[in-house]
């Protein structure tokens, strides 16, 4: 639904960025600072005039330099988050709120006022300036604006930086129902890889103006030779799985998935639900022989595909159980101590306590976010 | 101003026409405006279009130019009013002194200038240019000058000391109270000074001409001569 | 307490004034805004020629607005044929004198506050769906309102006082023409009339006071608005 | 292709305009920080003051200029007793009539600018170490400078235009106090002076565009060290 | 050394906050969106001006309304990096670093330019203004125009909100010095728990302009009820421990603490060293056999002191490993199949991998940081 590829000369920064995301979802940038991230979603707005290139967003060409066309900002109908607020100083937040909304079609107005102040918590705040304002609170408003603007398209620049956990935790369910319900393509550029593994359908890594690489979280955590640029992006395998029980005197779900059944906490979904839940390769410990009597609930025999010594302590195992494909990531002297090498047969211990919130969404494509349980 | 008349007079003529204008609406009820300027901007403002039906000049200069555009009519253009060129200096100061070819004008200006009109724009300074010139001094005095934009500053400049003489017409003495006489010009040291009026062209209904003929009679004489004007 | 003729003088000032500063306001705004944000080949001449009538003296702008807007005049003629309308000796005259005269003034003064916002704000509100109009409304003005009102308490003022221009364009007829400080020119005219000229420049005063207090009230709202200064 | 008049006119006005500008730059950054900044009783009064020039007829404030800097006045005698220093009749009395008109103008710019400063900057300085003093040179004055820039192009352009107040304060003395509007006002004041004030329009609005160019491209410098608008 | 206690009413808003930091270190404030965090630290800064209170920093009296003593701001000599940036404009980025440091007296200065710009990576920017930098870069100055300043207290409000990874794990370390070795007391503002933990001395909890809780990050780790304003915050028991010997094939480090050895990745300094681990509860699993041939290096065998069982799927124990506490967090279902109660036996798994840097820190007071290897 996005399809870019821009060129773009700022001062002695080079930006030459092509990328494309052929399905509705979330697209991740990521990069160091400086990498050209902001310069990339500028351009998708409007506000940065690539030299050469072109943009497409759900079919419509928003600037095409071999054509001509170039779609004047306020006709793009995005909604822009800025990395450094932009509130308006002389209207109240109730107007900074309703700017947008006040300017989009009528038809279009599928996000509503009263649920986006109980969402971001700032119903107290609307007869306030912006300049009376905390940080956080600037930044609440600004995410407020930019959906009540009722955009096509969502262009998000660390939007969450400054938002307390719990507030975050409360934000990005409703993103992805946006992402999901409505259908809103979202360019959404953090530092937080919790975020960015959580919502994003497509990661692009920006390094020095270019793309480094691009995929899949998954496909990107596996990846050693972009840890330079993704830090503590932590590598995990993702599991396509359905509901299949839920016992509520413990919390704990019971899910199904091609190699066994995985128990996590909470309510996953109605039964028969798909879930797709990620496991984190360090959340992985293996065993030659079955431990017993151990708190760890899913313990499951696979065996070794492949072992990936990385410079430094540890060492990441690809395993697999049934034709499930799964991580881990322990210390070579374990992998010395336990023999362990392509073909050995494991025990994979799996913590069920590492299947948060955050890592637990919903199979793209079907909008089960509704009705999954926040335990 | 379809009934109503209207005159344009030099600034210097403010006062005296205004007990005139009051005198002649007292006598026969008919109002008149009146604009007060300097010549030079009421001239080229009936040059313009100005509703104006009377131009007083305080000069030939500026009625000579609008005679020669026809501007004003001709037929009604008199000299009505003269006045005298003095030398004045602070009041008090200085005794007085008999101007004629030689006096030691700068002994009496003692290094300080000398204010007037500017020549080249103000009446009273062109006369002041003659005479200076008769009297052979206008080639010392030239770059003493002081030249004020209107006589009403030459009088000040005197009045507070900023210059030690000044000249002057004999009726704008009295508008200052700080300075005296002390001099008064020949005659024949300049041409003499005139104020003439006339009607402008093609405004010379009855009331206008009736008011014109009032300033060239003998009750508004009487004010004129109040002010110290000669009246021709 | 004040005679009817000062009254008269000061009753006209206030209108020349005010008429003066609403007529220069919108050319102003087009003209701040065209220096500040649009950049064209010949801009310093524009700029030249918006500060014209600062740099000449007032006198002779009076008597070039005479020849243009006189009824023998190009535009002066036009206007008369065209809507009847007289100009030159009448105090909409004087009030188009002044807004020439003060015209300058307030070009800086939008300009400057114009330069002062931060552009990323009408980006934010073209994001928005604001097309280059509505931001003009929404945004750019309200932030400039600063720069405005300080444009136009100069241009009133100047107004007040303006006098070269008006005395040669308008000529100084009572009650038509005659502003305070022509009023006060012809009293500085006539044997003791210093008393009056002082009468008439404290009036003049007041009145350039009166306008300040009122910015200044407006000013403070809007300052408190868009939460500037400690202030 | 200039006769000696004409250039003597010209380099006077531009003597007199630049010593104007300098001469009232000083007091006019005190007054509009004081306007910008600090609250006090009677502000409103002040801004009165300041803004007096603007709203006297300048024939006025000459006048007045006369009574207070004359060798009788109490600053002009005091001023000749202790340095010598006469003012009227003198190029440098030229320059003061003309700081005096045109020192509203600038402070109002400079005000202008001062207000749309973000005292977060200064907080931030103060947060490193730097006091009022240091503050005001390092952070307000450089972030000011597009206002005191354009004030000091509206006080020039002003100045080269001033007429009433000089010609009433210091006459009009050729090569001494005849600045080009003085030189001007002559010539229009000549039956057949016309083209002689066309030619010294022309000068006028040339030494004024040439005054509005290098502002313009200080300005633009600036413009570009502050970060700006679209420029 | 911070000595603060300060009423303020800010529009509706009032602010009562009390607390007292006794040795020197890093306080952290930490709370929801407006809570009024921003607002102590303006205060301690001499930007906001309290109604009434006092603040003492180091012994020196800053503000007291009782005395009226009222330091002015440019003599209190803080290091302020603000929630916004506020760079000055008209100056190079080079003239921004330096602005504070030439104000500050000669003989403080210990820091140093090229140590910061090497530090923060922004050697490169240094001819440039602040508008032509990007985000990141933007707070990357303002860090430093901080430090450089020479402060004798540290006021940080979010200061790595929008840094990536890499560079906040290189800042982190070197702040720890700061506190460490040139004992400057930092007050830090964020919303990122892994720094809160790594860094504070003490925690201060801030809720509607009131101090809820304060203390160590552990004792607040412990505290259920503070949940809804930490959120995620994740309790964990902090070890102290001694280095004991580095296996460099392996890259792992043994330390010895009272109850038995661990082993952690990297080198964790010299050998006798003191250093202070973190074990977070949801890294140890428990078992009641003791599991033979697993990838898990550290198992310990302790007693079950105490558990408190959650809402939700989990359960919080507290164990007892020799004179160590260790906290432990499972599933509900585990406890109940496992059979744990006060007084039972069991074996604890501690994964070494779950040992990264961010928890591994200096032993406050010694300063060690710099011998510590970077593996
Ligand atoms: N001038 C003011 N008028 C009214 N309320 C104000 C004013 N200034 C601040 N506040 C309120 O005070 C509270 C505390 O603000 P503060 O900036 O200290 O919060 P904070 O804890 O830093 O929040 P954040 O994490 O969002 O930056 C906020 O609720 C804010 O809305
Ligand atoms: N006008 C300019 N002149 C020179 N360099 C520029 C200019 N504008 C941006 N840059 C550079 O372009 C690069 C990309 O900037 P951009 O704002 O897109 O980075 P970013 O990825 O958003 O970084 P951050 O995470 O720090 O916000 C930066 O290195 C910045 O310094
Ligand atoms: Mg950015
Ligand atoms: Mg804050």
């Amino acid at each position: 639904m996005i399809d870019l590829s821009i060129r773009k000369q700022l001062g002695e920064f080079g930006l030459d960025v092509s990328f494309s995301v052929p399905e509705q979802g979330l697209t991740a940038l990521f990069g160091r600072s400086g990498a050209g991230k902001t310069s990339v979603i500028a351009a998708i707005a409007g506000l940065l005039r690539p030299d050469e290139g072109h943009i497409r967003v759900s079919g419509r060409t928003l600037f095409d330099s071999a054509s001509g066309e170039d779609v004047p900002v306020h006709r793009r109908r995005v909604g822009y988050v800025f990395q450094e607020g932009r509130l308006f100083p002389h209207l109240s937040v109730r107007d900074n709120l309703l700017y947008g909304q006040r300017r989009s079609p009528v038809v279009n107005r599928r996000i509503d006022l009263d649920e986006i102040l109980e969402l971001l918590g700032i119903a107290a705040l609307l007869g306030r300036r912006p300049r009376d304002l905390s940080g956080g609170e600037k930044q609440r408003v600004a995410i407020g604006r930019a959906l009540l603007a009722q955009p096509e398209v969502l262009l998000m620049d660390e939007p969450l930086a400054s938002l307390d956990a719990p507030r975050k935790r409360e934000i990005l369910p409703y993103l992805e129902r946006l992402r999901d319900e409505l259908r809103v393509p979202i360019v959404y550029v953090s530092h937080a890889i919790e975020e960015v593994v959580r919502l994003a359908n497509l990661v692009v890594v920006l390094d020095s103006g270019r793309v480094a690489a691009a995929g899949t979280p998954e496909e990107l955590g596996e990846r050693l030779d972009l840890r330079p640029l993704l830090g503590e992006f932590e590598s995990g395998a993702v599991i396509d799985a359905s509901m299949e029980a839920y016992d509520a005197v413990f919390d704990l779900s019971t899910l199904a998935f091609d190699g066994g059944r995985l128990r996590v906490p909470g309510n996953a979904g109605v039964i028969g639900a798909k879930v797709r839940v990620r496991v984190r390769a360090r959340d992985v410990s293996l065993a030659t022989q079955k431990p017993v009597d151990i708190s760890v609930q899913n313990i499951f025999e696979g065996s070794v595909e492949q072992v990936a010594e990385e410079p430094g302590a540890y060492a990441e195992l690809k395993l697999r159980v049934g034709n499930t494909r799964f991580l881990s990531r322990v210390t070579r002297e374990s992998v010395s101590r336990l023999g362990l090498r392509t073909g050995s047969r494991v025990f994979l211990l799996v913590k069920s306590v590492s299947f948060d919130r955050e890592t637990l969404s919903a199979a793209p494509g079907i909008a089960s976010a509704g009705q999954r349980g926040h335990g | 101003s379809a009934q109503g008349v209207t005159i344009f007079a030099a600034a210097s003529l403010t006062d005296a026409m205004n007990d005139v204008v009051k005198m002649y609406a007292a006598k026969s009820g008919v109002g008149v405006k009146s604009s007060y300027a300097a010549s030079s901007a009421l001239a080229r403002q009936i040059e313009s279009g100005a509703q104006a039906d009377l131009f007083f000049s305080a000069d030939d200069e500026w009625m000579d130019y609008l005679e020669k555009r026809s501007l004003i009519d001709k037929g009604t253009r008199f000299d009505r009013l003269g006045n005298r060129l003095v030398l004045i200096a602070p009041a008090g100061a200085a005794r007085k002194v008999e101007i004629r070819r030689g006096i030691d004008l700068a002994g009496l200006l003692a290094g300080g200038r000398l204010a007037t009109g500017d020549p080249a724009s103000v009446p009273v300074g062109r006369y002041a240019r003659q005479a200076l010139t008769y009297l052979g001094l206008w080639a010392f005095a030239e770059a003493k000058l002081a030249r004020a934009d209107n006589v009403r500053f030459a009088l000040t400049y005197v009045e507070r000391g900023e210059a030690p003489l000044g000249i002057v017409y004999s009726t704008d003495v009295a508008i200052a109270r700080g300075v005296q006489v002390i001099g008064v010009f020949p005659q024949e040291s300049h041409s003499s000074i005139n104020y003439p009026i006339a009607i402008v062209a093609g405004r010379g209904t009855a009331p206008v001409r009736a008011f014109h003929g009032f300033i060239l009679g003998s009750e508004a004489a009487a004010v004129f001569q109040r002010f110290g004007f000669a009246v021709r | 307490m004040l005679t009817d003729f000062e009254l008269q003088a000061l009753w006209l000032s206030l209108k020349v004034a005010l008429r003066s500063v609403a007529l220069s306001l919108p050319f102003a705004l087009g003209a701040a805004y065209v220096l500040a944000r649009i950049r064209f080949p010949g801009k310093v001449l524009f700029d030249g020629l918006v500060h014209l009538p600062l740099a000449l003296p007032p006198v002779l702008v009076g008597y070039l607005l005479l020849l243009t807007f006189g009824i023998r005049g190009p535009l002066g003629g036009w206007l008369f044929e065209t809507f009847g309308l007289r100009l030159a000796f009448t105090s909409l005259g004087a009030s188009i004198a002044t807004a020439v005269m003060s015209f300058p003034l307030m070009v800086r003064s939008i300009r400057l506050s114009i330069e002062s916002i931060d552009s990323g704000l009408e980006s934010a509100a073209a994001t928005l769906g604001a097309s280059p109009l509505d931001r003009f409304f929404t945004i750019t003005l309200p932030l400039m309102l600063p720069g405005v009102l300080s444009g136009c308490v100069v241009a009133f003022a100047a107004s007040l006082g303006e006098f070269g221009a008006v005395i040669t364009f308008v000529s100084n007829i009572p009650g038509e023409t005659q502003t305070l400080p022509l009023a006060i020119y012809s009293a500085v005219q006539t044997p003791d009339g210093d008393a009056a000229a002082a009468r008439l420049a404290a009036l003049s005063l007041v009145l350039a006071l009166s306008g300040l207090m009122v910015s200044e009230i407006i000013a403070r709202r809007a300052r408190m608005m868009l939460g500037g200064g400690p202030e």
